[in-house]
């Protein structure tokens, strides 16, 4: 097969021996969805070269279609001797926890969510963190004193991102209105470019996503204005990695930044401490913006001012000092926006 | 009046170019159905039209430019479209199979196919964003009359009223012309039309084949305007919309065009609402279900009982009756 | 002798049946050649094999002498042949025009010429003495204006050769009498016609020869006026037949249905019935005369309870039905013979056995309380199949694999077993041969002297004056005379049929 | 439409095999070893009892979802509702499952019967307006199938939980989950629900074809007029049959709720389980029998499809690819009538032309 996940060619190198058998079990997106997925994938990949080990031997992924075969593929892994599982997504959750509790001498991770077992590692990120930087690149961004937030589906883990996000644009400046509204999709492209272009129209002039495939929408509607107008202040924050090539449109680029989720360097992580010995089972790994497992993109240098980049340092200061606790959940945005006034 | 006139210019083009997809491939399901093929398939033809314009605009982007490259993808689409329609018509002409089931494995194999290649070509599950996707523009001239030249000539796209051109030529096509009527005549009595000599089982083809045409076309403009890449998700259900389009508009272009355009209508306002001071209160499930519910009641107290073309589903069996 | 059309030793097979055994035909040009045969005798299939639409197994066709090789309608036409089906090949929702253009268009530009064609369609229909309205939807003309637009079809296509089959099935004696002028006028013009029919009658008013067709085999092809109605009819079924149903004087007692003031409407709305009386006793059988289209289907559909009534009433012994649910309508002692068998009649994908039960599958002794009891309606339906005669392989083969007669023997031998008081019967004997009419004629008799009421609606007048103790004349939706068969004749009813007497009654 | 039964059951095994030759050249044009991918296929769905389990698990809710649209296409009506039905029934089953405390004897019992209800009251809806007011099935439920996705998400965020994406699970009384079958196929999601579905298809049988309701629904999809014209009342056996089509739909989703995972989260799309269902019953040519193996088939397929890339590396979506050629040919059964068919007159003529020396022309 030409896979091009699998680089089967001579290696110049032996395989370390102190390397474990890792896998990953995906949710729907698969390992090129462009978000943790791939990310998680990559970090898995990063490993499997470092250690020069075979693809599929002593590290691989399964991925799952629909939500029933999460159980399935985790216990697909296990039973092919995999010495650590990573389940990829929320979702994941339960199947995590009940495979884990039927194979108590299997290690396994939840990513993005916390799972109970004595064998189950949780590693969680504080999105919120970021999504309050973006925020404030967005408010410093903004021209016309509004600027948008378009959800995926509307949950607690997705509402995260959005109080975060709030939180950012108030903290910079009040004033600003920022309208919210989720997709109630992950993959409807449709309704994400819909959303996107009533939020342009009403003047509306950076928008931050966590729509999945449906925040595609609200790229092609950038992307369109700006090719209409190469002068237009429209702008898209990224999610989960780095969008930047998605914002591309002929000699310019949309993506004003991202709000990059490191799972890659979660899983490397969680792996070398595995190796080491000290697999964290039971306990929280909380990636935040000190460990990098958060950041937010500078690619787009242009649009991405020193100014910019210099305020959002500021106030990741802020937060790693514990100066700004930035809220999770709409009622701790409603306390943190009437404490600002 | 001012806000009026706003909102009209936010809602009109959002939902000209959401119909647009819509328009296409139900154009190609009046083609098929006329003939007297159901065509349920129509959402595997638009998977197919998607997956096939993503990867002709990948490729041929550096060579071609953003100008010519999309329509390019579009064209390419509507033929394979067509050429993968023909399965279609093998099955359910040729060898009489059950339209219905014929159709779910178009869905089927379109997804598989698009999806299998994908990994084949890319080594991927879905592919990189394209970069020469439609754009929108302001057509010259239009665009300057008062009031409904900016609503529906800034900003939008040539496919737009591409669609709406082209209902109008389907509608000329099958009610004016010999092909027309003996398409027609297929679907309705095909015993008669071959007593006459018409060839009943060409004219499915060339039918069904058409309804491929236009439905890869439609998928083409959705991956095109929308998505921007081609996925397990990029077309989940408006192939299905289509058909209830093909049927809301009684079998007949104008009236797929007018259903179309009623569902990206009732779309986007339901979009589009979420942002109007007077709709923000109402919790966002009503505003969700809007378009669904308000096609029903459209249904049900304007548009009433449809007759359907009277050999819909049948196969022609020479000789029978 | 030049023969115009030369089938010779013609086999077609289906499976399990020879359709045509070594059948030969031979049509001179300019005459009206008439095919006699009973129900699945062959006729349809040996035509179906000189149009195109079937290949023979064997066998010879020429066409003006020269061998020839039909393997489609297409190459049919090209030979000057056309052909007018049993059942129409017309496009209901297209117009007249349409219909007849199709498949071979005249064109403007892109766009059919349908000025052009209308005009065409004008002039052919003129020289024929066909009377049709090039623009209207064949849904809204009459069955014998629809005939008319088959010829048409044919003759727009310059045929020289046409083939009728069982035209005249479907039409009322005005429109048959119509069309017989039509062919005549078609032979005039050196047209050669084959007619399928089943009415003798017709036979000798218009044919010169006559082919007998018996189970496949072609039995005799004989000159019209050196023969004899009698002679045709065993020719056909092998033994004598008897044309004048034998019965006596019939003895009505009380009232059984009773139609007052009855106000009904058709789909678009328009009053079809209006403010009609009828009665029928116990022990007569009446018989409705009328053009079709002058409301009898309405009052039918109103009596059974298919179709709403809108004023004045119905009583069924007594009790008034109207606007009950059918099978109420069923429970108070009405059955009813339809009079489309492939639309109402029958399930056509059910067994015959199934069939049997149509009505009566929910009540003792076919069902229990949940599951239905096969063993009862399979006996049911033998007995049935026995008692009138349906020839059917077995009780559970499909009713759409039936003959026509068969299917009408069934449905018919259903509802007379069912001993209603009121009995419809609504072109029971359409398109059957006089063998299984006589078997119908007779069964309908014997019911009225078991005492029943019938109920008896056809457009054939033949039928009306042989069956009927009564015949009321329909017109407009209303009864407009009530005569005994004995005191009138065909001429006077075909005026009363044509209105003539309504204003006379009236003054 | 037509409904068209199958003669025996050598069509749908011929077309499996043609399937699986179609796919086996499909993997060996793109280099994939065809024997180690079906290898991989079969073992993925049934290489140990936990397997096996998961495939029983997976072909439940199809046994339901294809006989829910069978029932319908018997009375003359395509149901593409079923997803939505399904939807419906798994948020009522896990409703009841989650928020009543009860013995097992009603709660099971319970959650069950307003799962089949809630679905059945879904598939009213479209065959009430059917009835009424003559519009198209096909539209209807295909509309439904939104109303039932984004009303359910909203159900689960608002009501059943508070703003959460995830129900409770469903009590312990109320569940699916039987030891004997897990222990039958250890840590497998196996549960019980098989049973209820394989009762369902004799229910489906008997119903259908044994009882005078049964009689009435299939006169009227095969002839609604002859049906009007026999004392049945049309409009009450459209809506009676999407009624209970939808019944069979929302069990489907009963099976997901408080069989499989015991909780409903917020949907993304669709499940699929119901469009499956369509060509799940149309390859069960619409009969009990048929729509159980056609299940199955699927179970089988889907299942063993996630161990092919992990074991032989073959893209998954290959299964896809079988899968909808495998309905093709069943579809075109009269490809394979034909063939047989030809076969036959060759061999006929060349006898015939040997005995007489001659054509007969
Ligand atoms: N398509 C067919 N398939 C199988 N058998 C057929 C087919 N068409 C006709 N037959 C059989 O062939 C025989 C002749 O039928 P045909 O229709 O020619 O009779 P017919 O003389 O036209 O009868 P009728 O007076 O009822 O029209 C019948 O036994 C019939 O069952
Ligand atoms: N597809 C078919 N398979 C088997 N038999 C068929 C088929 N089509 C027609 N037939 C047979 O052809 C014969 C003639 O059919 P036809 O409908 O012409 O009968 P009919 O007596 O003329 O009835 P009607 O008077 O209603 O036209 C019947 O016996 C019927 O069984
Ligand atoms: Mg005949
Ligand atoms: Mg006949």
């Amino acid at each position: 097969g030409t896979n091009g996940d699998s680089s089967e060619g001579q290696k110049d190198c032996e395989p370390d021996s102190s390397a474990i058998k890792a896998g990953i079990v995906t949710d729907e997106g698969g390992v090129d969805d462009k978000s943790f997925n791939q990310s998680a994938w990559e970090g898995l990949k990063a490993y499997g070269e470092e250690y020069c080990l075979d693809k599929d031997e002593m590290y691989g992924y399964a991925q799952s279609n629909q939500d029933s075969e999460y159980e399935s593929n985790l216990t697909r892994l296990t039973q092919q001797d995999y010495e650590l599982i990573f389940g990829i997504g929320f979702k994941l959750k339960d199947a995590v926890q009940t495979v884990a509790s039927q194979n108590p001498d299997t290690k396994y991770a939840l990513v993005d969510d916390v799972a109970e077992g004595d064998n189950v590692a949780s590693v969680t990120f504080k999105e919120h963190q970021g999504s309050f930087l973006v925020g404030v690149a967005a408010a410093l961004k903004s021209e016309t004193g509004k600027v948008g937030f378009v959800g995926g589906i509307d949950s607690p883990l997705i509402n995260k991102f959005e109080a975060g996000y709030v939180a950012g644009v108030k903290s910079v400046d009040p004033s600003i209105e920022v309208d919210v509204r989720y997709a109630e999709s992950f993959s409807d492209a449709g309704k994400g470019r819909q959303i996107a272009k009533s939020m342009y129209d009403s003047n509306v002039d950076v928008i931050y996503h966590a729509a999945g495939g449906a925040g595609n929408g609200v790229f092609t509607e950038a992307k369109d204005i700006k090719a209409g107008d190469s002068e237009a202040n429209v702008w898209v924050i990224g999610v989960d990695r780095d969008q930047y090539e998605e914002g591309s449109v002929d000699d310019s680029n949309v993506t004003l930044t991202s709000m990059v989720k490191r799972v890659d360097v979660a899983v490397q992580d969680v792996i070398k401490r595995t190796i080491e010995g000290n697999f964290p089972g039971g306990e929280v790994l909380e990636y935040g913006l000190a460990d990098g497992g958060i950041s937010v993109a500078d690619t787009n240098e242009e649009a991405y001012t020193d100014e910019i980049a210099s305020k959002v340092k500021e106030w990741k200061e802020k937060i790693q000092n514990g100066d700004v606790e930035v809220p999770q959940t709409r009622e701790e945005l409603e306390g943190f926006v009437s404490n600002l006034e | 009046m001012s806000g009026f006139v706003d909102i009209l210019n936010s809602i009109i083009p959002s939902a000209l170019m959401l119909a647009t997809p819509l328009i296409f491939t139900a154009l190609g399901g009046v083609f098929s159905e006329r003939s007297g093929i159901i065509n349920i398939g129509l959402e595997g033809l638009m998977i197919m039209g998607a997956f096939v314009a993503v990867v002709i605009n990948l490729e041929l982007y550096p060579i071609l430019g953003s100008t010519l490259t999309p329509w390019v993808s579009i064209l390419v689409a509507a033929v394979i479209g067509g050429l993968f329609a023909s399965l279609h018509a093998v099955a359910t002409v040729t060898f009489r199979a059950d339209q219905v089931v014929s159709g779910v494995a178009i869905n089927f194999l379109a997804l598989g196919i698009g999806l299998f290649l994908i990994k084949q070509i890319y080594g991927k599950g879905q592919t990189d964003m394209i970069d020469g996707g439609l754009r929108s523009t302001d057509i010259p001239i239009l665009e300057h009359i008062p009031v409904i030249g900016p609503i529906f000539f800034e900003g939008t796209y040539y496919t737009n009223w591409l669609a709406v051109i082209l209902a109008f030529v389907v509608w000329y096509v099958i009610f004016k012309t010999p092909f027309g009527l003996r398409l027609r005549s297929v679907g309705e009595h095909p015993f008669a039309a071959d007593s006459v000599g018409i060839n009943v089982n060409r004219m499915r083809y060339i039918a069904v084949m058409l309804s491929g045409f236009f439905g890869g076309a439609g998928g083409a403009i959705f991956a095109l305007t929308f998505a921007g890449n081609f996925s397990q998700g990029t077309i989940s259900g408006q192939g299905f919309i289509a058909l209830a389009a093909v049927v809301f508009g009684k079998w007949h272009p104008i009236g797929a065009l007018g259903a179309a355009l009623f569902f990206g209508l009732a779309q986007s306002l339901s979009v589009i609402g979420g942002g109007i001071p007077l709709l923000e209160d109402i919790p966002s499930v009503y505003l969700q279900i809007a378009p669904y519910v308000l096609t029903i009641f459209a249904l049900v107290g304007l548009v009433g009982r449809a007759e359907a073309p009277k050999s819909l589903g049948t196969p022609f069996v020479k000789g029978s009756r | 002798m030049d023969y115009v059309i030369e089938m010779l030793d013609i086999r077609k097979e289906f499976p399990g049946v020879v359709a045509n055994n070594n059948i030969n035909l031979q049509v001179k040009k300019g005459e009206i050649h008439a095919l006699l045969g009973e129900n699945g005798a062959g006729k349809s299939t040996l035509m179906n094999v000189l149009f195109g639409i079937y290949q023979p197994e064997k066998g010879q066709i020429r066409v003006q002498g020269k061998d020839v090789n039909i393997t489609s309608p297409n190459i049919a036409n090209d030979l000057g042949i056309g052909m007018v089906h049993q059942h129409f090949m017309l496009v209901d929702t297209f117009t007249v025009t349409e219909n007849i253009v199709l498949g071979s268009e005249p064109k403007k530009g892109l766009k059919v010429n349908i000025e052009d064609a209308e005009k065409e369609v004008k002039r052919i229909s003129d020289q024929y003495g066909l009377k049709v309205d090039p623009k209207a939807l064949v849904r809204d003309i009459s069955v014998g204006m629809q005939q008319r637009v088959e010829i048409l079809k044919m003759l727009y296509r310059k045929a020289d050769i046409l083939i009728l089959d069982e035209p005249t099935a479907v039409l009322t004696p005005q429109e048959i009498d119509e069309l017989i002028q039509i062919m005549k006028s078609l032979v005039k013009e050196g047209k050669s016609i084959i007619l399928i029919t089943h009415k003798l009658n017709e036979i000798m008013s218009v044919a010169d020869r006559c082919t007998v067709i018996r189970r496949g085999e072609g039995i005799e092809t004989v000159d019209v006026s050196q023969s004899s109605t009698s002679e045709l009819a065993s020719m056909m079924v092998g033994r004598d037949v008897s044309f004048k149903t034998e019965k006596t004087e019939a003895t009505p007692k009380e009232p059984v249905l009773e139609v007052n003031d009855l106000v009904v409407k058709d789909i678009r709305n328009v009053d079809m019935v209006r403010g009609l009386n009828l009665q029928v006793r116990k022990g007569e059988i009446v018989g409705i005369a009328g053009v079709d289209g002058n409301g009898q289907s309405e009052l039918i559909e109103a009596i059974t309870g298919l179709r709403k009534a809108e004023s004045g009433k119905i009583l069924l012994n007594n009790q008034s039905i109207m606007n009950l649910k059918p099978r109420e309508i069923y429970n108070h002692g009405l059955s009813h013979i339809p009079q489309d068998r492939h639309k109402y009649g029958l399930v056509l994908d059910y067994p015959v056995a199934e069939n049997m039960v149509l009505q009566t599958y929910y009540q003792k002794p076919f069902s229990s309380k949940w599951s239905l009891n096969f063993k009862e309606i399979y006996n049911h339906a033998k007995r049935l199949i026995q008692e009138y005669d349906v020839r059917t392989p077995s009780e559970s083969t499909l009713a759409r694999s039936l003959s026509g007669g068969n299917q009408q023997k069934a449905i018919i031998g259903r509802e007379v077993d069912r001993s209603p008081d009121l009995l419809i019967a609504v072109q029971p004997t359409r398109g059957l041969d006089v063998g299984a009419i006589e078997f119908i004629h007779k069964k309908l008799i014997e019911e009225r002297d078991k005492g029943r009421a019938v109920l008896l609606v056809s457009f054939e007048l033949d039928e009306i004056m042989n069956l009927s103790d009564r015949i009321a004349v329909i017109y407009e939706g209303e009864i407009v005379a009530d005569v005994k068969p004995h005191e009138t004749n065909n001429d006077e009813l075909g005026l009363l049929m044509a209105g003539s007497n309504k204003k006379e009654g009236e003054a | 439409m037509k409904l068209q039964k199958l003669t025996g059951a050598w069509i749908p095994v011929v077309s499996i095999i043609f399937g699986l030759l179609a796919g086996a050249i499909i993997m060996l044009l793109f280099g994939y070893n065809p024997l180690a991918g079906y290898i991989a296929l079969w073992n993925g769905a049934f290489e140990t009892p936990y397997f096996t389990g998961e495939t029983i698990r997976l072909i439940t809710p199809y046994i339901l979802s294809g006989l829910a649209v069978a029932f319908a296409f018997r009375t003359g009506l395509l149901n593409i509702g079923v997803e939505g039905q399904v939807l419906v029934g798994w948020l009522a089953s896990v409703w009841v499952g989650t928020e009543f405390s009860l013995p097992m004897a009603i709660h099971l019992p319970l959650a069950v019967i307003v799962a089949i209800l809630a679905g059945g009251i879904w598939g009213f809806i479209p065959g009430y307006l059917k009835a009424k007011y003559q519009v198209h099935e096909v539209i209807i439920t295909i509309m439904m199938n939104y109303i039932a996705l984004y009303s359910v998400n909203a159900i689960i965020r608002n009501v059943l939980t508070d703003r959460d994406d995830r129900t409770e699970n469903v009590a312990e009384t109320a569940s699916l989950k039987v030891s004997w079958l897990s222990d039958l196929m250890p840590n497998s999601n196996v549960h019980a629900g098989i049973i209820l579905a394989l009762v369902a298809a004799l229910f489906y049988w008997y119903f259908i074809e044994k009882t005078k309701y049964g009689f009435e629904l299939k006169a009227v999809g095969y002839n609604p007029h002859a049906s009007q014209y026999a004392g049945m009342s049309v409009k009450r056996n459209i809506m009676l049959s999407m009624a209970i089509s939808g019944g069979f739909a929302g069990l489907a989703g009963a099976m997901e709720g408080i069989g499989n995972f015991g909780y409903m989260t917020l949907n993304n799309g669709f499940t699929n389980i119901g469009f499956d269902g369509i060509a799940i019953a149309l390859l069960g040519g619409n009969t009990a029998v048929g729509v159980v193996l056609a299940a199955g088939l699927f179970g089988v397929l889907k299942n063993g499809a996630l161990n092919m890339p992990l074991s032989a590396g073959v893209p998954h979506e290959l299964v896809d690819i079988i899968t909808a050629l495998i309905i093709f040919f069943v579809a075109a059964s009269y490809m394979i009538i034909l063939l047989r068919h030809k076969l036959i007159k060759l061999y006929t003529d060349f006898k015939n032309k040997s005995k007489k020396g001659g054509a007969n022309k």
